[in-house]
């Protein structure tokens, strides 16, 4: 991939506490430090890198939001992705609708790109009627099949085969569609991570692996989770293309994907990409990251926020200004201000809906259990209180 | 009502071996439609270590039929990720023993995949794997693992006893729009030979087969113990004890009421499984008639299972559930006052 | 018979939560012995997502409480390893929704390690994992997967009720020669508190809990339930029901002695579990009770169970067997003639 | 590992059909083709080299025999390891008695050159009541405690993950102990070669790797298995160091074991070593290689025989006569001849050990369950005929 326009080699490794990288490989970046004139490298258009800009910010927005309502009682658990905006913009950006998405828990950002409705978003939060995964599932387990956003488990690991799978389908069909996938440092322990590369190696399927190295599975440093200092080479140990790049800079994550996805289209297999990047947040609303890292740390990466780079970016390419940046946050607040005080006036999904889609049709057994259910509860007061999980 | 009904054409039969049945049903269904993919280990040049895809690959090329690195994990996950596409996968676990690695792929994703996602992804798909005794396999190549999935709410877990129903259920299984855990009594693979229809034809899931007819006692079984409960019943035919067998096809979600139905007509329950006793499937054809069937109960409710250990080499004769053993389990059974 | 007693010393107690009782088991357990080691994702620095390992690597140090990468596959495997070597490992499994991945070498290899070996090599350690629902964790943090090892021969199941149990039945399973999968019920994790001896004491393994004497009908229940069933037979106390309560405590190998004694004193017999309803551990019990307690029963064998989907979030409360759910099971069983 | 003496980078890679390897890493050969004379390299005494010429021999006799033995329906299955036999002998000679061995089903030879009693071996072919594992799993399925060779499953890949805990128990303990486990090209892809490889990454516990590439897994080639052209590649995936050893030269394979071993056993590490080979016979004796491999590459692996390498190598040593060669050969044939003959005799195990082991006491349910089987049907004449499994 060294033919990647302006990409360099950077020692952002090397400052960066949480972070091995002794041996110091190249590090994909387009959005430099030391730049002070900065220009747009072929193939990325003014109007898709301010899209990029503004898809950060509302997932921004959209984390602080449901953190806010997680923290005053009104949602049960919440999952954020703060400082990782630019691993889910830069790829999407890239990709194409028809491309296939499956995600971890913590690439909401991603549908949105994609135009993913605000009121389902909200709605999933609240797990009410209107969820498109019918309240069964915990916050952040998002499904949005028009968008070819695949279900999200939470088990660790299991979406990185099936999306080779679907590469492998589309291959078989011989349709123009890449499969992507995306999974944290620890999913790279997984089963799953070992044998989707396995499959991935041996059927050069069209297949983008984006490791989001956010160097934390919930308090375990990425250092304790495997004895390589540089992620990206879990690749090569498959036959499996593979590159690192900056997951702090957006522009630097869409070029990587953007050549990725072209290999996989032109039928030159599979890419593994390291997204360097950090997570600013705690691992999810029950977590509690004072207890596991040094303020210090949490402090250097805040002076990498990806937002913040690609503000500086546009600023110097003269694509950006006061209003619009007042705009471009106040739009996206109002957007999901009213999605989500809809949604907290929406019911709860019905009883009866406990036991659709278990299967394609209602077995006799199940329809017995309904049945009984609605015949001797329904003039209960259950309600759900209760504590609140991990 | 338990039925020997089916969707059978009038097609011409012939005469076949169970896996032979198995072996059509796959090629029939790969002749009808083209989204009908087989992964697994060996299952490509090789016709898989049974030879139940033999001669797959050679006539639909290694793009349908594909051998895959040994991971069983793998094998599902890729398929699901077939089926969710669109695909049909029908991939093979070569050991009903070795589906363990699987087991995250088929319980976390497989069986909630529609339920998760609120119906709008669903993965239906046939896992096919021999499983149970009687080939002198030991301790990893004779278990039957049906319980895990039968409690397993998503998935349809089926086991045929005959060439036709082999052909007529994996037909069905393909069909379904629901995941279905496939299971082979390999121990009857060559053993047991029948008519099969040679055009398509399937059999439904989620209905039982009396295998025979009977007053005084009812037997549930399925599998490779459909054939041993024959032989007990015709022994105690001898002694003038009239079993009914019923051959339950579909485990999960089973077909109560041909249970009950036939509980309530004899008084008296024998279930025989090769699988550890406790907490076997067996366990859950007991719990439902003590549940729903009680009154009629004219004695306990009997269970022959294989014995609560691993399953072993040497003496797998005297560890499976034998004729003799389900023979005296009747006439016990039978004699209940 | 079910038993009260205990090898409990006279030493001082304390008011402790459930989860603070097995952090004080194993506390204590590492301080007799040096073999008694953690591992798991997340229980060194962070104490456990539950804090069940809290301030154990303070006290013990990294190398005694190790954070592991993330694979349960790993974690037990690992852990086998160090177990045939002559440590006593104590695994934890974040979530057992999340022990699937794992299923393999349990299943497999921890199960059948003794036996296939012919006794020459033996893997004794305690997975500990909290299971079940009631915390609000939707499809992946809450299930309830105890029938599937309870179906594992080579395997013990123990889920313990209250504070007390749990630190005895620990400590009793980190001293034992077998593997034990040891499931927290992580709903009362903090939600029931009582008095527990600060010092060493064991609760033994295979007995079950008379948690309420009664005379009219038996309830057989573990873990979470064992509080709602108190909360259902206390209501229906007031009618003039008089349920008796049997804690399991150890799932598997089951205490038969006790169940069938209750059964044959009260003749009537309902099962409360939070699994899905079919083929879950319940049925074992109903089994269990059709074929050695028929003559006794004067009414049918009543389960309630999980349904039989899987788990929900916003509607878990009305997924999870409640007080009100058991109340009516309780009262219908009662009046059964 | 630049520093084993006497290792050469060779082109057997790509002279051989069965063979990937187009990127021509080295692979670590002591003998070489081309050499006219050969010295002991330095720490293997002509003692040692000898004793691993009859283990090789040992192992092949065995393998000739249990395979008669299967032919004529004798006994129900078996394993032969014909071609691997350097893999074996090699690895276990440079190890040290204390070190545990955690082997898959093709490694009995390890056992056999520690010395276990050939009775118990043969008593193990036949399942019978000298069996050390009571007749309870397949042939090839050997278990020696007093060897601390480990008791084998069938499962592919679990043993990996089990040697490393074994490791880390030792390391623990501060026991100057190494663990050492075999397994196939094809348990490369198995989740607990993963698992195993990432602690060990992490650990740095006492392990070494031995990946038997014999380049089949069953009928599927190594092509299939993976992407990768050299195997090895896949320790370095994980930060483990890695070599890659010519498997049918048994004296590369002591070196480098020996070299692994020591840095172990100062704490230096684990080590992944690809030990290169083929699978001259079939897969198990219910397998026929015919339908999935040509005869020529057959023939061109004889021509690499490891057994006949290493008559040649002790050849130009002058450690070789043809009194030496025929008394070898036929001491092991007496000897393996005689514990089978005697094994055929020797009664099936007791009905009631069926209940052994399964706890380390008979629990009530299993003591009745006994008890039943016992009083029922003991009068009835049954025995263990049928088919044989594959
Ligand atoms: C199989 C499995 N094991 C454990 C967990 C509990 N768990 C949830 S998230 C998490 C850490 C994941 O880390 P990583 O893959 O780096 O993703 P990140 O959260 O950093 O985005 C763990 C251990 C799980 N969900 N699934
Ligand atoms: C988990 C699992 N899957 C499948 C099998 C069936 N099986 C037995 S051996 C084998 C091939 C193993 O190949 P490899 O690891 O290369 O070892 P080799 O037999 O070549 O020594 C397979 C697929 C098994 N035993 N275990
Ligand atoms: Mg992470
Ligand atoms: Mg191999």
């Amino acid at each position: 991939m060294a033919a990647t326009s302006g990409s360099s080699s950077s020692g952002a490794s090397n400052k960066s506490p949480g972070l091995g990288g002794k041996s110091g490989a190249a590090l994909l970046q387009v959005i430099r430090d030391d730049e002070q004139s900065a220009q747009l490298p072929p193939g990325l258009t003014a109007e898709v890198a301010k899209r990029m800009y503004e898809g950060m910010i509302a997932v921004r927005v959209y984390d602080e939001r449901s953190l806010k309502l997680q923290r005053s009682g009104r949602i049960g658990f919440c999952v954020t992705s703060f400082g990782e905006e630019a691993t889910q913009i830069g790829t999407v950006a890239a990709l194409e609708e028809k491309d296939w998405i499956y995600p971890s828990y913590r690439q909401y950002g991603v549908a949105m790109y994609r135009g993913v409705s605000l009121a389902h978003m909200a709605a999933h939060l609240y797990g009410n009627a209107d969820d498109l995964a019918v309240g069964r599932q915990m916050p952040a387990h998002y499904t949005f099949a028009d968008k070819n956003f695949v279900s999200i488990s939470s088990v660790i690991g299991t979406q990185i085969i099936q999306a080779v799978g679907t590469a492998m389908a589309a291959q078989y069909k011989g349709d123009d569609v890449v499969s992507a996938t995306y999974f944290g440092d620890g999913a790279t322990s997984s089963n799953d991570f070992h044998s989707a590369l396995t499959f991935a190696g041996v059927s050069k399927a069209p297949v983008l692996f984006f490791l989001v190295n956010n160097q934390y599975a919930i308090s375990l440093p990425v250092e304790k989770q495997s004895g390589l200092d540089e992620l990206y080479r879990k690749g090569l140990g498959y036959g499996v293309h593979s590159v690192r790049v900056d997951g702090n800079d957006v522009v630097a994550v869409y070029q990587a994907t953007k050549e990725a996805a072209e290999r996989a289209r032109k039928g030159q297999g599979p890419t593994f990409l390291e997204l360097l990047t950090y997570r600013a947040g705690s691992h999810s609303s029950s977590d509690d990251p004072s207890r596991y890292r040094s303020k210090e740390e949490m402090d250097y990466w805040k002076s990498r926020d990806p937002i913040e780079r690609m503000k500086k970016y546009l600023q110097q390419l003269g694509l950006w200004s006061e209003a619009y940046e007042t705009y471009t946050w106040e739009n996206a607040r109002d957007k999901i201000n009213q999605a989500t005080s809809d949604a907290e006036k929406t019911s709860q999904p019905a009883w009866e809906t406990l036991f659709d889609h278990v299967y394609a049709d209602l077995p006799p057994h199940l329809a017995a259990q309904r049945d009984e259910l609605m015949k001797n509860e329904s003039d209960l007061k259950l309600t759900n209180e209760g504590e609140f999980p991990l | 009502m338990a039925t020997q009904t089916s969707t059978s054409a009038s097609s011409p039969t012939q005469q076949m071996t169970l896996i032979q049945a198995i072996t059509d049903a796959l090629r029939t269904e790969m002749r009808r439609n083209p989204d009908v993919v087989v992964l697994g280990e060996d299952v490509g040049i090789n016709g898989g270590v049974f030879r139940a895809t033999e001669g797959l690959q050679k006539e639909f090329g290694a793009k349908r039929v594909m051998d895959t690195p040994l991971t069983e994990s793998g094998i599902v996950g890729a398929a699901i990720g077939m089926a969710v596409y669109g695909l049909k996968p029908v991939p093979e676990i070569q050991f009903s023993d070795f589906i363990y690695p699987a087991f995250d792929q088929i319980v976390s994703e497989l069986a909630k995949f529609r339920y998760r996602s609120g119906g709008q992804f669903k993965c239906p798909l046939v896992i096919r794997t021999p499983y149970g005794g009687g080939i002198r396999g030991g301790l990893y190549h004779s278990q039957s693992p049906e319980a895990y999935f039968c409690h397993t709410p998503g998935l349809y877990v089926v086991i045929p006893s005959t060439p036709y129903d082999a052909k007529g259920l994996l037909s069905a299984a393909i069909r379904s729009d629901d995941p279905v855990i496939f299971m082979e009594p390999k121990k009857i693979y060559r053993a047991i030979k029948g008519e099969v229809p040679t055009g398509e034809y399937t059999v439904p899931l989620g209905k039982a087969r009396v295998a025979k007819e009977g007053s005084d006692l009812s037997i549930f079984c399925y599998g490779a113990m459909v054939d041993v409960c024959q032989k007990a019943a015709e022994r105690a035919q001898e002694d003038g004890i009239n079993a009914e067998i019923i051959d339950l096809r579909t485990l999960y979600p089973v077909d109560e009421e041909s249970i009950l139905e036939s509980v309530k007509k004899t008084g008296r329950a024998l279930i025989v499984y090769e699988a550890p006793k406790t907490c076997g499937y067996g366990a859950e054809i007991a719990a439902l008639i003590a549940e729903k069937a009680v009154d009629s109960l004219e004695a306990p409710v009997m269970r022959v299972g294989g014995f609560d250990t691993p399953f072993p080499y040497t003496l797998e004769y005297i560890y499976m559930p034998h004729p003799a053993r389900v023979y005296r389990a009747i006439t016990e059974l039978a004699a209940y006052q």
